[in-house]
């Protein structure tokens, strides 16, 4: 990312990455706070708004480019990792987001997605997951809870939902992490560490459909319930809970239990210690599987991060490679190439 | 030089051209045999046409009839437009071999069968009761049974080679054998044997002793009275090689990459017959060319078109069904009036189809396959060499009106091959590129006014920052916009700026009279065998004229008032009617349809037949 | 029976037809005040015609012009074929409604205005400087201030509700007012109420209050001088209720179902406007319905497909971007020859367009979109309640003929509602179904003799075990087949079974002389707007006359023959010309297109226009 | 599964279910041994022939329906689980099993198997993994190995490979084992055991393509080198290995380890045990890493298998249940709902 550091003084703030479109989502819309916190932490990237490129699928989400005052690109339902794949490969020296919704990246979005992370090509990728579909006014997403009422499922959805942090692992993602969006500061923190990660960074963002889903996530954002339903991931740090920090995370063999830790029987040196970077992906995987657990507190924070090639900047390699060794292109050579023959 | 002149005297007839079919089992290496004897032919100064007819099975069971792989070459001293309709020689290493070509040869054609290969488990595998060799079901050709594999294995007798090996060596027997029936240069293939097998000098002198015994064979057995002698044709001066289409396509492609100053980017997804194009430039990154092998059709255009947005030439290549799944991604193109170039070879179908057969049934799907108003220009290739200008030609109406251009191709032309002239890089025309940089005024959706086309300004150009989608667009701004006037006005611009694409464009050429009985209207690979019957058909006296399209939305401007000079229109299509369609659409003219979808190309001799007809009637 | 007569002597003055459009904001509950209007309408024994006009944002900020929200209702004591050209009335909450609608109300119309929606906040945000209704810009209108929220607030002080409470009511009282100046029942809506709010009877009370405020304010005040009449229309006896095509489209597909025993089965992904047929249909599990929604269009037409090959009536329905990505697997279903019916209920494109507009412009991609030779039954309904017709006909011709048919509605009328005649369940005909059941001589690709149909033989049937797939078939035996010749005979037999269908549809009738000047085609959603332009042109004494097809692929036999009786033949489409590109190239008839691609219906005036304009020239 | 029982005294034995078209696979490839195993255990899974459908996509192993004497369905390229989930959900009665290759389902139709998974919808999936394109001869597929090169990556692939096991955990797949064209018993107890699960079941089978990735696996099924480099999960048993079975695996954290069980310092008792039902899947996934670690042993056998309720059963039951609840459906109670009126 050296190449694409702001190189003017200058440093940004929040109103320069504010676009001239009216935002047209619904009044107390959760994208509001993703796009504000978006704008406020941007500046701190460190690179320059020519430089960056927002692309997204169909959805309320996906309205999120045209409201950035960057370089955007409002694709097809379900196509934005592959798009931003495409460019990223074109153009490595850019910065390239993608805004999506979980109907868009994970229904039929699904393949490309998976394919990015596989590849851990070096795209931030932000899920604006509200449980739902938005825009096509409220039928249940591949992340709505099972048995989920909506226009397409009135007598319960009999889908059960993808734990995106999960399959994200599964599919070799490099950089998992999941956020509120009534929690600016973790927010803005969290696409931060996605913007200095260098391969597939996605992130999570629980995000509060107030027409179709309103209060999906209340239990984890709002003040007198989340403090015992969430539980910040923190490197190096033990799983510590609760409106007193007096609840901890402990593994039982593999399954994480709650325990307290202000009635003596253990402390925080028996707790789970999260370590974002582990040598596998066992640990976060565990911490992924906490998710829809009812006994268990949501996590919050970077799952996992981790180093691999990545593959923009190996394909790059190799034309600079073959460049370098072979004649950098010459036509005649090519066209000549094999058994030629002349007539006089 | 090797000297391949006969020491006994045998009587030399000369022929105009001949047509040689090769043919074996998946693993007798006739794609080589045939390879190689077109290199030679070539160099003898012959034009020549060829086609490689591969199983639809990857490795079937040896001797069984849909295992067997074939290759046609037809070559001679006048211009040759198709790799023949009949063979006038087939090689056949096996008894399958026979029985599927045999009804291609022509009465009184010669066979050369490998008289080992006609064992009792070939015979059965062939569908064979008794051996068609000895039966006399073979009496109206010339059958010359030569023991190849035998010859070979005496020939190599003292190499002390394994017999698996001395076996695969029996194809450069035969090919010594047509070497000396028609005369050819050896040499050429003696240099390939020697670089190929470098590293093995055994096989070298295995290979290179296994082709001089079936030279010798020839000259030596009593068996073969004639030579043929085809003169080289008459051929404008120039470098030549032989190409086969896909070939070319990649060709055409790095051309007009480099010719733009543009990094190259190929998103694709395997499918036959497309997948070559993917292979060829893929070995090319010393072109600046990237090539991506995406999850899918879908994720393969999207990927070119995020190329594009990105300031690359994107491309895509596919078949049939893999052209269906990117119908909804070229309309994102079309919204966001960017260039990219799909290439769709295509196949016989619906659906899977006949993967491995040809068919020219793709036109409406990419004039008409898309929702909604989504025009795009389209064009099509009319032989091996002419997707090289075909693929050039696409990408530059791409970038210069800032729009997908899809290119029509096919298995017949994409895996046959014919002489290509080489051109000089520096004869070729640069396609000038000037990315938006200007921040004052910039509109995204500002136009051209000559080809409507709008700004190409790419991510990293400071002060464009600016977003582009496909919901509709306001005229210059590119906001969104769901005015009513303004939708208007913005599906017009897309339209119009296709249709002015004409203005760019040459005239179609007649070739015949201006005026007449008959014109026949081609496109795509029908090229050769229209070519050839109507060349017969004029030589008989008949006023027939011929025009290829290879622009075929929009259609050259002189198109429809060559039409309307001919009291009958043909169109021969190799599917059920589709560029006859759109010309009685278009033209009001009561185009006649010949159709043909046998996953076959046409026979200049059908055309020939279907053109008597309507001039008799 | 509540009592809606004046007690005061005011004007009544009879219309034949009233168009009245509703406009607010999305929280204004317009939608349901239209609904309302509608019904008591019909009961009061008009026809009518009615479209909703919904915002493209989900919520927009309340007074944005974006966010307006209309209905409009047509209705009169004659036959009604359109929602109308023009309002006569134009109900608008606020400035942006007023902004938005004000072009589309005729000249002297009248306009009522929610006083206090005009606040000065409002009016910015809808782009006025000054108060419209305040500054004589109106004065082409009768302009009437009512004080909408303030009386209803006033009907409810005592109700101890909150004020959010409170001002949602007041839309009906709005609703009172037109029920009171169109002299329809408010019975019905009562009725209504009642059953909405039965858990809340102080909501029954405030909204029964709100209705009868209006109804009142009309009798009382001194503003309004002059009642309308509008006489119950002459329409066939019989039980009506008022539907949208989407709905009609849903029964239509679950009375195929159950005449022909099979289960239904929808495979779709929400798009809209396709997405209520989804809603419609996953309510209905009591009628042995089973509704997917897939994870995308293309696993949705495949899980269709599935169900289909295992004996269930395998529907799926779509928009445009959807309906191209479901191409490929279209191929497969033309291919395995299973039952299908694909709805396309089609918006604005290219690309994703105007998602919430109107279109006609898929009738290329559905009958040409497809990689190579698949051709497919193709139909279009011409209004809301005409869904319900063509659902089942797609649905017994997909059966009859083992078929992929697609089905084409739009936006216009798949939102649009109309009264409809409800038929009466045992006078339809039922759908023979016969699964093959026999093992002796079964043939998967053996084929009836009149409509070439292959058997339907499902899973589960002992004995019939047997594959079948998208490469090309063997005639009888369906195995995977590459020759030439079966290839041919193949899609000569895919081709011909769609043209039987020819003989199993009714002719086209014509409306009109079966001769003369002008013949207008049209097709789809435009048959409103074109009924009524022919008919006033009639009323005109111009020779006029007009087809509407139904039937898209193949034609009914008699068109051409019809076409040909007709100087001039105009097909007026919303796309650039696509019908009317068929017709020319099938009947070399020189069809004049008449095209609007502006995502808004024709207005019957705009036809007259043009028919005027061809008769003159 | 019930309802499809062999009703027929009859046993069938493998020839049953040969059906009369020629297998046209090259001779030698490793799909052969796959359709024979599978021959032989279809009479052991206790269904009626009339009542198995073989769904496929395309690829030389989408071939393997023709050759089955069920029912069969060779469908498009990557969309076989979706058309095998249309057909279940239609007909629950039948059993439906779905053949596919590397590239059929994990390239082009990633998305619809993700999907099945999660849905746990009631298919057997059986992946025929020989980490290339065979029937378009030989490219590269999302199961080959990091730099492979092929006709359409000479410079070697810079695509990291899916780790299937890890991604059908990820997508909440219930049934996931893995076994071995050349292990011809354990092949046939895998497809048995998966005939046996109710929801989806997920078998990889590792293949030999002996045209254009010839002995990709040989390490794995080879005498002499197989047994250093294979552990089979049984359930309930330590993962024990080695030509002598002198060698486990043992947990060091997460993180497996192989250990002598023969010179003392550890036993059977240290070693990790297998449990196919664990109460999450947390020790499947650890499993599912040891893959392609060149330290450790791959794994073969049933890595979890676990209840849920599947996606066409609930289907049914809803159907069942508002047929049984509101009247069954009467066509002129459908038509005048709602608001009706009448004209004389
Ligand atoms: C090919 C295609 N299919 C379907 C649609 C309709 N569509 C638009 S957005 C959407 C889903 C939106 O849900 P999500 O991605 O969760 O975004 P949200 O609106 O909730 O932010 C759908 C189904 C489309 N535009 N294109
Ligand atoms: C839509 C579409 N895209 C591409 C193809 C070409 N194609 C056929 S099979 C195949 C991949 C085969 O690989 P795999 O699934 O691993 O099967 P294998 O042949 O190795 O058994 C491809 C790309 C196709 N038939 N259809
Ligand atoms: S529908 Fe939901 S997600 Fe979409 S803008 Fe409105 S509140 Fe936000
Ligand atoms: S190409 Fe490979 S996978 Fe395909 S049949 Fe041949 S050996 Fe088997
Ligand atoms: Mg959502
Ligand atoms: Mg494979």
């Amino acid at each position: 990312m050296a190449d694409t550091a702001v190189k003017e003084q200058k440093k940004y703030t929040a109103k320069d990455f504010q676009s001239d479109q009216d935002v047209r989502w619904c009044p107390g819309c959760g994208d509001y706070s993703i796009l504000a916190q978006t704008q406020r932490v941007f500046p701190d990237i460190g690179v320059n708004k020519k430089d960056i490129v927002w692309v997204s699928g169909i959805g309320c989400s996906s309205r999120f480019p045209y409201y950035m005052d960057t370089y955007g690109l409002h694709g097809i339902h379900g196509r934005a990792p592959a798009i931003a794949s495409g460019l990223k490969m074109a153009r490595p020296d850019l910065s390239v987001w993608v805004a999506t919704g979980d109907g868009d990246l994970l229904s039929i979005g699904g393949n490309h997605f998976i394919h990015a992370c596989r590849r851990n090509i070096d795209l931030k990728i932000v899920l604006f997951n509200n449980q739902i579909y938005g825009l096509t006014k409220g039928q249940y997403s591949p992340t709505s809870e099972f048995g989920k009422i909506t226009k397409s499922s009135p007598h319960g959805s009999v889908d059960h939902p993808f734990n995106p942090v999960a399959l994200a692992l599964g599919a070799e993602c490099t950089f998992v992490a999941r956020t509120l969006d009534r929690d600016p500061k973790h927010l803005q923190s969290i696409i931060k560490a996605a913007g200095e990660h260098t391969g597939t960074a996605f992130i999570e963002v629980y995000q509060n459909c107030n027409v179709f889903n309103d209060g999906a996530f209340f239990h984890l954002t709002e003040k007198g319930q989340k403090e015992d339903n969430v539980v910040a991931l923190e490197h190096g740090k033990p799983l510590v809970f609760g409106a007193n920090q007096d609840k901890g995370v402990r593994l039982d063999g593999f399954t994480p239990k709650i325990v307290s830790i202000d009635n003596g029987e253990y402390s925080k040196d028996d707790l789970f210690v999260h370590d974002e970077n582990a040598d596998n992906d066992v640990l976060a995987y565990i911490l992924s599987r906490m998710t829809y657990d009812p006994e268990l507190p949501t996590p919050i924070g970077v799952f996992r991060k981790t180093q691999k090639t990545t593959y923009d900047s190996e394909m790059q390699n190799q034309v600079n490679k073959a460049r370098e060794k072979r004649s950098d292109g010459d036509l005649d050579e090519l066209f000549n190439k094999g058994e030629t023959w002349v007539v006089e | 030089m090797e000297n391949n002149k006969s020491t006994k005297q045998k009587k030399t007839e000369t022929l105009d051209e001949v047509v040689i079919h090769f043919a074996g089992d998946s693993g007798d290496g006739m794609q080589l045999t045939g390879t190689q004897f077109t290199t030679s032919s070539a160099i003898a100064g012959n034009d020549l046409n060829t086609f490689p007819d591969f199983p639809a099975e990857i490795r079937a069971p040896a001797g069984t009839t849909y295992g067997v792989s074939g290759f046609q070459i037809h070559f001679g001293s006048r211009k040759i437009h198709t790799p023949g309709d009949r063979s006038d020689v087939l090689v056949a290493m096996n008894p399958a071999a026979l029985r599927v070509n045999l009804k291609h040869l022509r009465d009184g054609g010669i066979i050369i069968a490998n008289n080992q290969g006609f064992t009792p488990k070939n015979l059965k595998l062939a569908g064979y009761e008794k051996n068609p060799l000895e039966d006399g079901s073979l009496s109206n050709y010339q059958v010359y049974r030569v023991d190849v594999s035998k010859l070979t294995a005496n020939a190599l007798e003292d190499l002390n080679l394994g017999s698996k090996v001395v076996e695969r060596c029996k194809n450069f027997f035969a090919l010594g054998l047509m070497y000396w029936m028609y005369d050819r240069p050896v040499e050429p293939t003696i240099n390939w044997i020697k670089d190929k097998f470098k590293s093995k000098p055994e096989l070298i002198e295995a290979n290179t002793r296994a082709l001089k015994a079936g030279l010798h064979y020839g000259d030596i057995t009593e068996i073969f009275t004639t030579r043929y002698e085809v003169k080289p044709a008459k051929l404008e001066p120039g470098t030549y090689r032989n190409i086969t289409g896909n070939a070319a396509l990649a060709l055409g492609f790095i051309t007009a990459a480099k010719k733009s100053e543009l990094e190259l980017y190929l998103g694709a997804y395997p499918i036959t017959p497309a997948s070559d194009v993917l292979h060829e430039l893929s070995q090319y990154k010393n072109f600046n060319v990237k090539t991506f092998q995406a999850e899918d059709e879908i994720a393969a255009i999207t990927a070119a078109i995020g190329a594009s947005y990105g300031g690359s030439l994107g491309i895509t290549a596919t078949s049939g069904p893999g052209m269906a799944l990117k119908m909804e991604a070229i309309g994102l193109a079309v919204m966001m009036e960017l260039p990219l170039v799909i290439a769709d070879i295509q196949r016989g179908g619906p659906s899977t189809g006949l993967p491995t057969k040809t068919e020219q049934a793709d036109l409406f799907q990419a004039i008409f396959g898309r929702n909604s108003e989504a025009p795009v220009c389209v064009l099509a290739a009319a032989t091996p060499s002419d997707c090289f200008n075909i693929a050039y030609e696409a990408s530059r109406i791409a970038i210069k009106y800032m729009t997908p251009v899809i290119l029509l191709s096919d298995g017949y032309i994409a895996n046959g091959s014919e002489p290509w002239r080489i051109p000089k890089a520096k004869d070729l025309d640069t396609i000038p590129v000037k990315f938006h940089t200007d921040p004052e005024n910039f509109m995204p959706y500002s136009r051209d006014e000559k080809t409507l086309a709008r700004p190409w300004a790419i991510p990293g150009t400071p002060g464009l920052e600016h977003r582009i989608g496909g919901l509709e667009k306001q005229d210059l701004t590119g906001n969104v916009n769901y005015e009513p006037e303004n939708h208007q006005k913005m599906v017009n611009y897309r339209a119009e700026k296709i249709e002015r694409i004409a203005d760019d464009i040459p005239d179609v050429e007649i070739s015949g009279e201006r005026e007449g009985d008959l014109l026949i209207v081609g496109w795509g690979s029908t090229y050769g065998s229209i070519t050839s019957a109507v060349e017969r058909s004029r030589a008989k006296g008949k006023s027939v004229s011929q025009i290829h399209l290879r622009h075929l939305n929009p259609f050259p401007k002189n198109l429809g008032e060559i039409l309307y000079n001919f009291k009958k229109v043909l169109v021969p299509e190799l599917n059920m009617g589709q560029l006859s369609t759109i010309l009685r659409s278009k033209y009001l003219v009561p185009a006649i349809s010949y159709n043909k979808v046998q996953g076959l190309p046409f026979k200049a001799e059908e055309l020939e037949n279907k053109i008597d007809e309507l001039l008799r009637g």
